[in-house]
């Protein structure tokens, strides 16, 4: 399975997403920089945190028009894997990916700590090696992760399980319904606000984010009838 | 030569008759200095390019008479004070680089701005050596926390902090912080940075090659920061205001392309030479690029990328604008250069030539506006041994008998009144708000005695730590000096590290002041002793003088940026209790030293009489003690005795670890006393039952006093999201058999969670 | 040479997180009579061109696109 | 019930960071027109008083003591 991890100007999380796919799964994976314009060969397409074009205005606002962009649409649309992860998640919302916007934290401070999420939906190609309502310990690390969507967006997200993650207890930053990540309808496009590539290891305070990507590379070989020790 | 460059500038003849070059800092007898370098007198770029490389923030010449007693040597010193930064050897090939900085100054005045363009800087001078910055920390000096000035600069300053290094993705993993009434009105804001290197890629800033050219890389300059080096130079007051320079703004999203290209660059293999714009901008990065290489440079100011309009000559020259960098390349390598910066979206500019002449010579519209010999500026400042006095307080405290003091009645609420202290509490409010996990390699954060850090691909790690007591300095600087050395070799070692080196940042008032002058000498003499004894070599520094406030100058504060090498993760080891039933030990002797302490201050309200004495020897030998039970993997958790002494070292393990402790101190001391003397070389650890006679063993075959004390306690009951404890652990201390300390720990996890968060509201 | 003036304010039913962060830090500091504040953005763009026509579709295309999150926030603006 | 419009703009020789990466990203999007692009604050209060003299002086001590940084930042502001 081929894994992509989009390489914006100001990107951060880009080494350590590539290194927890081949520290979790050990699968090729490759840094894909923001001016790229075939993704054809990937099956997995990773949008990683950071501040990827300096998010100046609003976060993601400008990395959205990047020329990979256009190449991230077409792969959710042709039903391949989309995770997009603290900033990535701002730029699937910025681009129309997955609905709603990101506000500020409530406190109006930057904040970064361990986060207890709880599983809504078990049943997303990045999500099928958890138990639903199971609470993993996953780290946050932003200053604007406060979702907010309108009101029949929301009874949307809800009729279609769209829900992926909520805070389990205390929500950092105010987003409504305590959402921390969700899907678009099919389910292949997934934004989060934690980062589950920080929990990946014990040495960094929590394995629980490991799974993430066993989920993915299972999905995927279900879906290819590839043997599970190929 | 020019001798007026625009209609608005005074002529030379102007500058020598209304002395107008002392608005810039520069006396009657240096001028006469740049007269005779010349032989002529200077125009108006030139006296500017001399007062800034004259001011003490570039030339050091108070303060170099003092930093030349630093031993800066050791077998694992790559490379010492004068570049970028020191490199450490640590095996394999890999080296770790760091430095800390000062932007005090900068700071009182725009506390975000000035904070991260601080880190900004430190972060610079990092990878301008072809190191990859891992990880920042900081040491903040504030007022009192109840004062409203002083929540909006530490409120502003964190989020300066914050914002720059969360967002370039440098996780900030360390720091410190103390508030004191001292520093009102001139904070200390001094950031460090620390990277790794191969040995074969260590850059220098050298312009070398007669004829190459030399290119600038960032943003274009504005008139931002104009005269900041002559600024940071002098003191802090009402006028300064008034003569502030634009206030420079930084831009962590340019600095993170700059860096990334750089290091792109400097992997290409190309890079002759390779220099940050930091204090004086281009003055100060081209005429030491070329004094280093025995060359000369001319630089064609017309080429320089500029911001705004109508700049001149010596506003381009004084800019500190922030973000930019000095390379030299050889001709037929410019393309390559250009190529990498243009992936990165930046522009770099050939702005001039290396030459043989040794001027460097300043060329705008056409015409020749400045040349000055290169060592004139760089070498030849003229050096001070200002006088030094012992000021009057030192020779009153003397007198002062702290074992006099009346006994604490109420040891319970004195304790609570030390971890409500925002100087002793929880930097939780602090630290949250940097992102201390980015680039995923932070084995411990903040929140334990250093931070560590892995180095993929290998087993080994960093550990990391700022230290320093203003308190104790302030009462004996001499012994203030050598016991922040020490501290900070202490918190290494209780990480699981080997002390490797230091970088020192000399906070102090003014120079110009004889008692100020005998602060600097004394303290600078107890970090060399400390650094002979714990074999932590110095590899570079910066000072800040003029550190000074409307009722005098702030507490002398040389703080200590140590790293140290973890040879194997497995010893990687953190301050809070592991496991119920494990025995407590306390390491070192408990003498009546309640000078400088916290409870002397929180509760006598005063800081008076001497600090805590150190014993070097002792320390070494401590320290070798419990290095090697670390590493032979008997020890569960070590945590030195600092602020608020051995009681609240146990509270903090005790909170860290959500443990309840139950211990007896037996002692021919009061039970306060006992409690919170901040005497040195403590160290609380815990032991698994299994390994407490060989951990016994292991220290008395050391020499090292050590004393079983108690044991871990209950396990705590934790909130849902455990993050507090709400009951279930207590901590309980007896002296003597006798009850001293008796508190659940959820009242003083709340007590000391609580503080600065309750201030901050 | 045209000048844009583009505001970008939080919708009225979306929480103005900055806008009750300031209005609470205003009471405090004891101006009381504050009963309401909301924070946008004011962007001053400098246009060469002299076609007002275009420029008024060219600048609500840079709003529409970039310049505001219309899920959030409403723009207006003026050319002068 | 008197209404206070604010701006609050990066002074003039202060780098205006975001005004900066704006107008890049405008110019990647092919609106080459944009020469310069500022950003500021725009806040709108609203003040339980009816007294515009007072208001006008109210609103000045705001935005010296909290509205704007007045060490990079100018401010003016309206009252209607
Ligand atoms: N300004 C700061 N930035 C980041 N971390 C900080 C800061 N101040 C304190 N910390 C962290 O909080 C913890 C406690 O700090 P401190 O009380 O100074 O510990 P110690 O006395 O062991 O040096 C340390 O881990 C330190 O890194
Ligand atoms: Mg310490």
């Amino acid at each position: 399975m081929n894994f992509a991890v989009l390489v914006f100007p100001g990107s951060n999380c880009d080494i350590d997403c590539y290194k927890a796919v081949e520290d979790t799964i050990g699968q090729p994976v490759d840094f894909i920089w923001h001016t790229a314009t075939d993704l054809s060969k990937y099956d997995a397409i990773i949008v990683p945190g950071g501040f990827s074009y300096g998010d100046y205005l609003r976060c993601g606002a400008i990395s959205r028009f990047a020329p990979v962009m256009n190449e991230v649409i077409k792969a959710a649309q042709a039903g391949k894997f989309v995770l997009g992860i603290c900033n990535g998640f701002q730029i699937l919302l910025e681009s129309g990916l997955l609905p709603g916007a990101m506000l500020r934290n409530r406190s109006l401070k930057f904040r970064c700590h361990s986060s207890l999420l709880r599983v809504e939906n078990n049943t997303t190609p990045f999500t099928v090696d958890y138990e639903a309502g199971e609470v993993i310990d996953i780290p946050i690390a932003h200053g604007e992760g406060n979702y907010y969507c309108d009101e029949e967006t929301l009874a949307r997200l809800h009729s279609n399980k769209q829900i992926v993650f909520r805070y389990a207890h205390e929500n950092p930053n105010g987003s409504l319904d305590d959402i921390a990540g969700i899907c678009n309808e099919h389910g292949n496009v997934v934004g989060m606000m934690p980062h589950p590539e920080r929990a990946v290891h014990q040495l960094l305070g929590s394995e629980d984010g490991k799974r993430m990507f066993t989920s993915v590379l299972k999905v995927w070989r279900e879906r290819h009838g590839a043997t599970v020790n190929s | 030569m020019a001798q007026q460059l625009t209609a608005k500038e005074p002529t030379a003849a102007q500058i020598a008759e209304q002395k107008i070059y002392k608005q810039f800092g520069v006396s009657d007898e240096e001028y006469a200095k740049v007269c005779g370098f010349l032989g002529r007198q200077p125009n108006y770029v030139e006296i500017g390019v001399f007062s800034v490389m004259w001011s003490e923030h570039c030339s050091y010449k108070n303060s170099k008479p003092v930093l030349r007693k630093f031993p800066t040597t050791g077998p694992r010193v790559l490379m010492g004070p004068g570049e970028g930064a020191g490199v450490v050897d640590i095996g394999d090939n890999q080296a770790v680089v760091f430095k800390i900085e000062s932007h005090n100054h900068p700071s009182a005045i725009e506390p975000f701005q000035g904070a991260a363009t601080g880190v900004g800087g430190i972060i610079r001078d990092i990878f301008s050596m072809g190191a990859r910055p891992i990880a920042v920390l900081n040491s903040l000096r504030f007022g009192r926390l109840e004062n409203e000035r002083v929540k909006y600069l530490f409120e502003h300053v964190v989020a300066g902090i914050a914002g720059y290094g969360n967002c370039i993705g440098i996780p900030t993993v360390g720091g410190e912080v103390m508030f004191d009434e001292s520093y009102e009105g001139n904070p200390l804001v001094n950031a460090m940075c620390v990277g790794i290197i191969d040995h074969d890629k260590i850059q220098k800033g050298v312009a070398k090659g007669i004829g190459n050219p030399v290119f600038y890389v960032g943003p274009a300059t504005g008139r931002d920061g104009i005269h900041g080096a002559t600024f940071a130079s002098e003191e802090l007051t009402e006028e300064s205001e008034a003569k502030r320079p634009a206030v420079q703004v930084g831009d962590p999203f340019m600095e993170k392309l700059v860096l990334e290209a750089c290091i792109e660059l400097i992997n290409s293999g190309i890079v002759i030479g390779i220099q940050d714009m930091g204090a004086a901008g281009l003055t100060c990065s081209s005429s030491e690029m070329a004094s280093k290489a025995g060359n000369g440079m001319v630089l064609y100011l017309d080429r320089v990328p500029q911001r705004e309009e109508g700049m001149t000559a010596y506003e381009m020259m004084l800019s500190e604008s922030q973000e930019r960098m000095l390379f030299v390349v050889e001709p037929d390598k410019e393309e390559q250069a250009k190529e990498i910066f243009t992936r990165w979206g930046l522009i770099c500019e050939n702005v001039g030539n290396v030459t043989e002449d040794g001027m460097l010579t300043l060329i705008h519209h056409g015409e020749k506006v400045a040349e000055i010999p290169v060592t004139a500026l760089v070498d030849e400042c003229p050096v001070y041994n200002k006088p030094s006095q012992v000021p009057a307080y030192y020779v009153q405290n003397a007198n002062v008998d702290v074992s006099a003091y009346a006994e604490v009645d109420d040891l319970n609420g004195a304790l609570k009144k030390i971890l409500a202290s925002p100087t002793v509490a929880s930097k939780e409010w602090i630290y949250n708000q940097y992102d201390y996990m980015v680039r995923t390699s932070t084995a411990v954060g903040p929140g334990s005695d250093a931070a560590v850090v892995t180095i993929r691909g290998t087993r080994k790690a960093l550990a990391m730590t700022t230290d320093c007591n203003g308190r104790y300095v302030y009462l004996d600087p001499k012994v203030g000096g050598a016991i922040a050395v020490a501290e900070a070799a202490r918190n290494i070692v209780c990480s699981g590290g080997q002390p490797l080196a230091i970088t020192d940042n000399l906070n102090f008032g003014s120079p110009e002041k004889p008692e100020i002058f005998w602060q600097l000498e004394q303290s600078a003499d107890g970090i060399t002793e400390a650094c002979l004894a714990l074999d932590t070599p110095v590899i570079g520094g910066n000072v800040s003088l003029y550190n000074e406030n409307a009722k005098g100058a702030i507490y002398p504060t040389p703080v200590i940026g140590m790293v140290g090498l973890i040879h194997d993760i497995d010893h990687i080891t953190t301050q809070g209790f592991k496991n119920s039933g494990d025995v407590v030990f306390l390491l070192g002797e408990t003498k009546v030293e309640l000078g400088g302490s916290e409870l002397q201050k929180v509760w006598y309200g005063v800081t008076e009489g001497r600090p805590p004495s150190i014993d070097l020897a002792a320390e070494g030998k401590l320290q070798q003690a419990l290095l090697a039970a670390i590493q032979g993997g008997l020890v569960a958790s070590a945590h030195d005795c600092a602020e608020g002494g051995v009681a609240v070292a146990l509270v903090e393990s005790a909170i860290s670890g959500k443990f309840g402790v139950s211990v007896n101190l037996q002692t021919s001391l009061r039970a306060d006393q006992a409690l919170f003397s901040e005497s040195q070389s403590r160290v609380v650890v815990s032991v698994a039952p299994a390994n407490e006679a060989a951990f016994a063993a292991l220290m008395a075959e050391h020499g090292v006093p050590c004393q079983t004390i108690g044991a871990v306690g209950a396990k705590a009951e934790r909130t849902a999201e455990g993050t507090r404890v709400v009951g279930g652990a207590e901590v309980t201390i007896t002296v003597n058999g006798a009850e001293a300390i008796s508190l659940p720990l959820a009242e003083v996890e709340t007590t000391w969670k609580d503080a600065i968060p309750c201030l901050m509201q | 040479m045209i000048k844009a003036t583009v505001y970008v304010t939080v919708k009225q039913n979306v929480l103005d997180v900055q806008g009750s962060a300031v209005q609470g830090a205003l009471h405090s500091l004891g101006f009381g009579e504050v009963n309401q504040v909301r924070i946008g953005k004011y962007l001053e763009l400098k246009l060469d061109t002299s076609d007002k026509a275009e420029a008024e579709a060219r600048v609500k295309t840079m709003c529409e696109k970039l310049l505001a999150n219309t899920v959030i926030e409403d723009y207006r603006f003026e050319l002068s």
